[in-house]
């Protein structure tokens, strides 16, 4: 009875190996998996290195997926999982990381791997994940100093921009380019539910306004909610943003506008943070396991 | 003489074609797009093509729902008169269940409790205005953290035999809440239980706050769904009346109305 | 034996309607549910009344719909909720001792539309910062007491008003005693422990529980927790009595070695001071007490009394905690959460709601623990 | 009764009110001399408009109030402003479910910013010289105690006295002695305060102006909302908002006393002249609690369906007083016999006269709101009640699901809207104009063609 719907919620899912790098000549394999409520990352680094990575959707069983994404990262590699010395755990689902020797938090995580994406100079880091949202307020050496999480509302998250994307059939990864293209920003969508915000750009669609101009108003509603967060943890340059939302353009500009600070730009995929940072806490957890820290 | 009710939901348009304002010739439903007045026009042929009758054989239209406004008086529906959702479920619940007091609706986007009086009409109505949790639409992005089809939910919810219960507040929450118990390893069915608990306790708090009084009908695209049933009867405890095609209601109410000012013309 | 001890506590709590409607056949007497803890239960121990606490049960409160706006704090729907459910019904009277807003609608809906030989509401003042409000509150609970005896046909004597202060003074100061126990390094009790003592002692005989007490405290010495006490926490809100919240939290290497709030420290921490006039001696005691954030200004005594908490107690981080839509505390968490980051202890905010959502606020407590001990050496 | 009203499209004579632009100029004069009182020597201070303003009064004329809530309904009244504070005051740390009012008032002081009636926003937000403020609501005593606590953190040190009120409503019989006693014992230790704060004499002979001002104030203001009676209404209640203001601003001074006499005469007139406040009258409603002062304009939309609010206890009884005359009429509240000579009699005078204020009922006992709601409708021959479930204030709020039980069961048919008076992002516009629509359409009104 529904037209065939194209699911343009559903984003890509991908992996790498860095094709310089071969872990025969490295002393120490450590890996970091972090199972996201909605996207699920495992990242292997080589001496604190970053080495390869998987990125897919998290499925129902955390167990499967943290396996599938390891897997996913180790392809093609010749790495099998027990060869890694160290494991940690992290995100949403991180008890279910079978092969983990440790699980820390993704609020641990993400600051630390924001500074090693991101350099030393980071001093507040902006989280946008699939269910929650983090601002976090860490030193030089990437260490949590104090963080604010925002769960209570879908609407400022990545599962609000999948439920939008859906709504207005826009593929997720064109979303951010789409809310751009418009002369001037439209008022936000007003409101605090992501349900109600979805009725409320409906009703806008149905009042002629072009796909464009609502994605405007969404956006920007989203970016309000992001920014009420932040103002409370207390923003301090440098800023920067991180998990999978961070490469949605549409946000990362209007965050701009809004803060009046330029997020740095990443070198490498935000998403890997929590990844990153849970493999090179398994780094140093290795090092003191074998008396080297 | 044939009258018509056109009842254009968030999601569904549902028309339902009536005769003598007594039997009902044809139902026929379709999804609402962006463009509500078109969406609107081809359900209308539809249903005018299966029951095989030209516009002019439609003496009265009226139309009902969230989209009421903007076909109203546009061609070729042209309808005649408007009326708000509350005032078409009491007329087509009273029209099905004539002992009906308390009318319950459960669409795509709204939640609607209404209180019919003696002679069918609206005595006091509350509809879910403060979070979205009690409507359709939940059961939905429910099944899509599940990765369970919307149709099975009900049925999956109906297999589990314990109660979890979830956060009151706001539905989004819980279904953060949703995947925070799929990763602490609950069972789909517990979970689907509980959402459709979770959901059931909302509407409940909702026609709490006009009142239960028996006989009670809950009507709407939801009634359809099995899992939502015994939930509700037991926040309300009271026996709840289902009619057959429970998302026409709303139009069958329109209908009846239309033909009421025709006899009244 | 300590576990036996709090075996007892948590079978108190967990089948209280029990326990009351046991007691009712044993003595005969009558029973009187409260809902503040501003009601003066010395008052009712006089004249051989059993007070007993009226809580939630942390199930979605929907039957209270018609009643309470939703916009009120989740504790006085449950409340009333219980009453409405009939889960109540074996108690004689309703107590009310003015506090919120909030919590009084509980105390009307239930006088309006659930059957009950007595409802009474008494005014205790707002203004406990002024002198005035102890001869105030004395003609207050003289009012009380003349209603009491005309609803039991009994006079309440000095002796009896005597009585009444010797069983609460007793039992709150066994409970102060076994605090102590939480100050050194290896904490004898854990805070969900502490949480249990001083909720059972809400819903049953406090004669019968200060004899447990007298036990726990024989034993306590020599107990060993055998538990590594991790992160010294101090929980600070409103009403908690989640007990789910607080083992999970301290599954996670934590203990809370203090509280403040009305389920713990704020219900035990004064006593009634001997006076010739009893009325007077337990008014004194009501005004003066730790007060509720809805009576206490213009100045900040609760928040100044809970910093000076955290540091006899030798505490590391302060979870603080806001029933949702509660007004009163939640006025005064950033005052709180300053003060206290000026003795160096970190804090953080959770907001609570009828359920609490486990999941999410485990990774925030995890995240606090970690900033707390500072994965020092990961860095 | 219902098909006669619908039938009837009577339309009725209308004209904007004389004295509307004076009541404008005392307004915004009001907020200015608050502003510019140190300049001349003035004092400032910051309290409710339940707060006993006549009290400070004794301490000269050249001394000015700020009137915390009708503050923070203006600063409602400005979208973007209000937007502004509320972010401040959660970046703060403050739960947004907080009165909202409060965190207008708090939000203010956050940016440092001063909004005045017109909506112009001027740096550096005025420091009261003390707080003079009572408490019956639990955000009453702390709003002011948080707001001197942010100034402190400005280094500005603001004197705070609070007096408790909370001691009961005198539903069938007076409030005991020690009851007044007890407020009356404040109010003079309050005087000695002020005495020390601002370091200047105390004049009882002012006060027992101001007492007496206030106190024919109020029963002005009584007897203005009795003409509502009239049908057609001479006043609809959203005029009657920047009317009753001047009694929560200044209901001590004589200019407030003047105003009312002046409007009482007018508004008489046009209830001789059969004058409506809305032309196309056929259905009369009362509402409760605060309106959502970012969106009046529902009122506009009402009137296209002929429906006009005609008051509530809100707009009658917050600031009017009334009494019930033994058959049962609520009725405007009679003068004391006598002005007070004495700073005794003045504080028992306004003591007295103030604790049966019908807006402190329902903080206790529903039942006696529920009454007075039910007097309202029965005398102002209403055809129906409007519930404002105003997140936005816990305090006007409490009880309210009691009220509406009682109004069903009299069987007056109610309404009731979920809102926030001062938080626009908690108010959906479109949602509870299509609700209120669909009860007027149930209630068989249709709307009239223009």
């Amino acid at each position: 009875m529904t037209e065939q719907s194209e699911e343009f919620w559903r984003w890509r899912e991908y992996r790498h190996t860095d094709p310089d790098k071969d872990w025969h000549d490295a002393k120490i394999v450590t890996a970091g998996v972090d199972i996201g409520s909605v996207g699920s990352k495992a990242v292997v680094t080589l001496d604190g290195e970053l080495y390869a990575y998987s990125v897919m959707r998290t499925g129902g069983v955390s167990e499967e997926t943290a396996i599938e994404a390891m897997n996913r990262a180790l392809e093609g590699t010749g790495l099998k999982t027990d060869n890694v010395h160290y494991v940690v755990g992290t995100g949403y689902g991180r008890v279910n990381v079978p092969f983990a020797k440790r699980t820390i938090t993704e609020i641990a995580c993400h600051a630390r791997g924001a500074h090693y994406i991101y350099g030393p100079t980071v001093r507040t880091v902006l989280d946008i994940g699939g269910q929650d949202c983090k601002a976090i307020r860490c030193d030089e050496k990437g260490k949590v100093m104090s963080f604010l999480m925002n769960d209570k509302c879908a609407a400022g998250t990545g599962r609000g921009l999948e439920v939008f994307a859906d709504l207005i059939r826009v593929p997720i990864e064109k979303l951010g380019k789409t809310s751009l293209n418009v002369e001037e920003e439209p008022p936000p969508v007003s409101n605090t539910c992501v349900i109600f915000a979805k009725a409320e750009s409906v009703a806008l669609l149905r009042q002629g306004w072009l796909k464009e101009k609502v994605a405007a108003a969404y956006h920007l509603a989203m970016v309000n909610r992001i920014v009420d967060l932040l103002t409370r943890v207390g923003i301090e340059k440098d800023f920067v943003v991180t998990g999978g939302v961070a490469k949605n353009t549409g946000i990362i500009f209007r965050l701009e506008k809004s803060l009046g600070i330029r997020p740095l730009e990443p070198k490498l995929d935000p998403i890997l943070a929590g990844a990153i940072g849970a493999a090179l806490f398994a780094k140093a957890l290795y090092e003191k396991q074998i008396g080297l820290r | 003489m044939i009258t018509a009710g056109v009842d254009v939901g968030a999601k569904y348009a549902k028309i339902v074609l009536l005769e003598n304002g007594k039997t009902v010739m044809t139902r026929v439903n379709s999804t609402v797009g962006f463009d509500l007045l078109k969406s609107a026009n081809t359900v209308f042929k539809k249903a005018l093509t299966k029951a095989n009758l030209e516009r002019d054989q439609i003496t009265q239209v009226v139309a009902t729902g969230m989209g009421r406004k903007t076909i109203h008086k546009k061609p070729p529906i042209n309808t005649q008169e408007i009326i708000p959702e509350v005032i078409a479920d009491a007329k087509g619940a009273y029209h099905l269940i004539p002992t009906v007091k308390t009318v319950i609706d459960v669409g795509a986007e709204e939640g609607r409790g209404v209180k019919v009086a003696e002679d069918g009409k609206v005595r006091d109505f509350v509809i879910n205005e403060r979070c979205a949790a009690g409507a359709g639409t939940f059961i939905e992005t429910m099944a899509r953290a599940l990765e369970v089809g919307v149709k099975d939910m009900g049925p999956l919810a109906l297999k589990s035999t314990n109660a979890i219960p979830m956060n009151a507040q706001c539905c989004v929450f819980a279904e953060s809440e949703v995947v925070g118990l799929i990763h602490s390893k609950v069972s789909k069915q517990d979970i689907a239980k509980a959402i459709h608990d979770a959901m059931a306790g909302r509407i409940a708090s909702m026609v709490l706050r006009v009142g239960v009084e028996k006989d009670v009908a809950l009507i709407g695209g939801v009634a359809r769904n099995p899992g939502f049933l015994p939930p509700l009867r037991k926040e309300l405890n009271t026996e709840i009346l289902v009619p057959e095609y429970p998302e026409y209601v709303g139009a069958l109410g329109a209908a009846l109305l239309a033909f009421e000012m025709e006899g009244k013309k | 034996m300590v576990e036996e001890v709090f075996e007892t506590f948590r079978r108190w709590i967990d089948n209280r309607h029990d326990y009351a409607k046991a007691w009712k056949e044993k003595t005969g007497s009558r029973i009187v549910g409260y809902f503040c803890t501003y009601v003066p239960e010395e008052i009712l121990y006089a004249v051989n009344i059993l007070p007993v606490r009226i809580l939630g049960s942390h199930e979605p409160p929907t039957v209270t719909e018609p009643y309470i706006f939703a916009m009120f704090c989740h504790l006085c729907r449950d409340c009333l909720a219980q009453g409405l459910k009939g889960r109540f019904d074996y108690i004689d009277g309703i107590v009310e001792g003015q506090s919120c807003l909030h919590l009084r609608q509980a105390f009307n809906a239930w006088r309006l539309h659930i059957p009950i030989n007595f409802a009474y509401y008494i005014h205790i003042p707002h203004g406990i910062q002024n002198p005035h409000a102890i001869p105030y509150l004395t003609q207050e609970l003289a009012k009380f007491k003349k209603n009491l005896e005309d609803w039991t046909g009994k006079k309440i004597t000095n002796e009896d008003l005597d009585k009444g202060i010797r069983i609460m003074n007793r039992n709150r100061e066994l409970m102060r005693r076994v605090y102590e126990y939480r100050k050194p390094d290896n904490p004898k009790i854990t805070g969900l422990e502490a949480m249990e003592m001083v909720l059972s002692s809400q819903m049953v005989d406090k004669e019968e529980h200060s004899k447990l007490l007298k036990k726990l405290l024989e034993e306590l010495p020599s107990r060993n927790l055998n538990r590594n006490s991790g992160v010294r926490l101090m929980i600070i809100g409103s009403e908690d009595d989640d007990r789910v919240f607080m083992k999970n939290v301290e599954d996670l290497g934590a203990t809370f070695v203090v509280d403040e709030h009305c389920t713990g420290s704020r219900y035990i921490w004064d006593d009634v001071a001997p006076h010739e006039d009893k009325l007077f001696a337990i008014a004194s005691r009501y005004v003066k007490r730790v007060p509720c954030p809805s009576k206490d200004w213009p100045e900040f005594t609760r928040v100044n009394h809970s910093v000076k908490l955290a540091k006899e107690f030798n505490v590391q981080g302060a979870l603080v905690i806001q029933n949702k839509f509660c007004d009163p505390h939640g006025i005064e968490i950033p005052p709180l959460r300053e003060a206290l980051k000026q003795i160096g202890v970190q804090t953080y905010p959770f907001e609570f709601d009828v359920t609490v959502p486990w999941g999410q606020f485990r990774t925030r407590v995890e995240a606090f623990l970690e900033t707390l001990t500072g994965l020092e050496e990961l860095f | 009764m219902m098909l006669k009203k619908m039938t009837q499209t009577k339309e009725y004579p209308t004209e904007p009110l004389k004295i509307w632009n004076e009541g404008k100029q005392l307004r915004r004069r009001y907020y200015e001399d608050y502003l510019n009182a140190n300049e001349h020597g003035g004092l400032r201070w910051a309290g409710g408009a339940w707060s006993f303003s006549a009290i400070p009064a004794g301490l000269g004329d050249d001394v000015y109030c700020i009137t915390g809530e009708p503050h923070g309904a203006t600063i409602a009244f400005f979208k973007d402003f209000t937007a502004k504070c509320h972010e401040a005051v959660e970046a703060a740390g403050f739960p947004r479910t907080l009165c909202a009012y409060m965190r207008n008032y708090w939000g203010s002081i956050l940016l440092d910013k001063y909004i005045l009636a017109d909506g112009t926003v001027i740096d550096n937000h005025p420091t009261p010289d003390f707080i003079w403020q009572d408490h019956i609501c639990c955000s009453h005593g702390k709003w002011y105690q948080v707001a001197k606590w942010l100034e402190e953190k400005k280094g500005k040190r603001v004197p705070m006295y609070c007096v408790d009120v909370s001691v009961g409503y005198p539903m069938d019989k007076p409030l005991e002695d020690y009851k007044i006693n007890y407020i009356i014992n404040q109010l003079d230790d309050g005087i000695e305060w002020l005495k020390k704060v601002t370091g200047r004499e105390y004049n009882d002979v002012l006060l027992c102006e101001a007492v007496w001002n206030e106190v024919k104030a109020t029963k002005l203001w009584a007897e203005i909302c009795a003409l509502n009676q009239a049908v057609p209404a001479p006043l609809d209640e959203k005029t009657m908002y920047s009317l009753y203001v001047m009694g929560t601003l200044m209901k001590h001074r004589p200019e407030c006393v003047a105003f009312y006499e002046k409007l009482k005469a007018e508004v008489e007139d046009r209830v001789r002249r059969g004058i409506a406040a809305v032309g196309n009258e056929r259905f009369r409603v009362i509402t409760d609690t605060q309106p959502p002062w970012g969106f009046l304009k529902i009122f506009r939309e009402m009137e296209k369906y002929g429906v006009v609010s005609l008051g509530s206890l809100y707009t009658y009884g917050l600031i009017g007083m009334w009494k019930y005359r033994p058959d049962g009429s609520w009725i405007p509240k009679d003068l004391p016999p006598a002005k007070p000579k004495t700073r005794e009699e003045a504080l028992k005078l306004i003591v007295e006269w103030t604790v049966d204020r019908p807006e402190w009922a329902h903080f206790y006992l529903p039942e006696a709101k529920t009454k007075m709601i039910l007097s309202i409708v029965k005398q102002w021959k209403a055809d129906a009640v409007l519930l404002h479930y105003n997140r936005g204030c816990e305090g006007l709020s409490v009880h309210i699901a009691e009220n509406r039980l009682g109004i069903q069961k009299a069987g007056v048919p109610v309404f009731p809207f979920e809102g926030n008076m001062g938080d626009e992002r908690e108010f959906d516009f479109t949602g509870t104009l299509a609700r209120l629509t669909t009860f007027f359409e149930s209630m068989g009104l249709k709307k009239m063609k223009k």
